[in-house]
């Protein structure tokens, strides 16, 4: 199930949820608040997030996921708000009978969250400064702004 | 027609505003923006953008109708 | 660092090594015991490792990942002796500053720790027989043999 | 000359022994292997198993000197 929250991300229960005698791999992405981009210092990041359209996009591309990787059980939660240097913003946890399916759904699912989803990224730096996270900015610097 | 409009992230500070009313001839999504470029011309800067319609996704030829609500999003940066 | 340990892996403590305020992405394998394979029920896993070879080869792997793509922090554990139904037969961590860098990083990892360390896997059968899992049964049966 | 062979899990279970000395004239691991064969048929059916010398990895080539421990791996399977 995907979902958004504004309250820390309770590592564990993502996992056990996933627990499945079934299975044999499971995947799990983290993606952390880091502290520089692009040579500025991060001090923290600030997620909006328009839940009504996240959630139901969220949850429709964990349902490709399941259908187009055989995964047998799948979570991925994002957090809105202000968040602090190693905090986690997102999680993603696959598990299914076989490794490769595992490690190709869990990419497939934070790569489309983080194209599909209707969440911005405020980045707030040192210097004082606070910017939104711009893919056009990426693009024109001609690289991909990867987590 | 009638039609609210909401703004998020960049383009509410663009625009200063979260949501506005607006009395519209605009046919369609990309002409409604448009309107708001001559308003907001700090909206100029992001031509990848996206929006929706009523809380579903949309295109830019999407055909308005009295009382949408019409929401323009930035491009976005999850993760 | 790679270790081999007999006890139930400490999950949290894995991750908590790797945290690092210069990472944005963080991604976690882990194989779990599965409740069949090739068409049998298995009730659980022995793992028989030898250890000296083991060690030094598991540590050479993660130095080659860390050369070959840029992680930043890593580490795996793999079990010795009997492992139950949803135990952690082996676990992968790798932290990066992007997310390409850590899914390639620890799907390298892992595929090389199970073709290349000296471990052994006897599966055991609801039908009360064991068996050595073994590579070349698997080849004869035209499919890759993967957690 | 002496070498002590030593056995893993399934050549283990084939032969019935850990370990043991042997007093031998092959001169490589591969030659080793195949008195080994003799000895113990079952271990015939492992095509493509694994040798070290000395708790380093080797090849069936590997030259065997005296006092040598020679261990035989049956194919891997971690994870």
């Amino acid at each position: 199930m995907f979902r958004i929250t504004s309250q820390p991300i309770d590592l564990a229960a993502v996992r056990s949820q996933l627990l499945d005698t079934g299975c044999g791999a499971y995947v799990q992405f983290e993606g952390w608040v880091r502290d520089h981009n692009e040579g500025q210092q991060v001090l923290r990041l600030e997620y909006e997030v328009y839940e009504p359209l996240a959630i139901r996009e969220g949850q429709r591309i964990l349902d490709e996921a399941i259908q187009c990787f055989g995964l047998r059980k799948v979570t991925a939660i994002h957090r809105s708000g202000m968040l602090e240097l190693t905090d986690v913003a997102v999680i993603v946890g696959a598990a299914s009978p076989h490794r490769g399916e595992a490690f190709d759904g869990c990419r497939y699912i934070i790569d489309q969250l983080k194209s599909r989803l209707p969440i911005w990224k405020k980045e707030h730096y040192a210097n004082g400064m606070a910017e939104w996270v711009n893919c056009q900015r990426c693009a024109e610097a001609g690289h991909q702004h990867e987590q | 027609m009638k039609i609210e409009i909401r703004y998020f992230a960049a383009f509410r500070e663009a625009t200063g505003i979260a949501s506005e009313p607006v009395d519209t001839q605009a046919e369609t999504t990309a002409a409604l923006f448009a309107e708001c470029i001559d308003r907001y011309p700090a909206l100029r800067n992001y031509s990848a953008s996206l929006v929706a319609v009523n809380d579903e996704m949309a295109d830019w030829e999407h055909a308005l109708a009295n009382g949408d609500e019409v929401l323009f999003f930035p491009p976005v940066a999850g993760g």
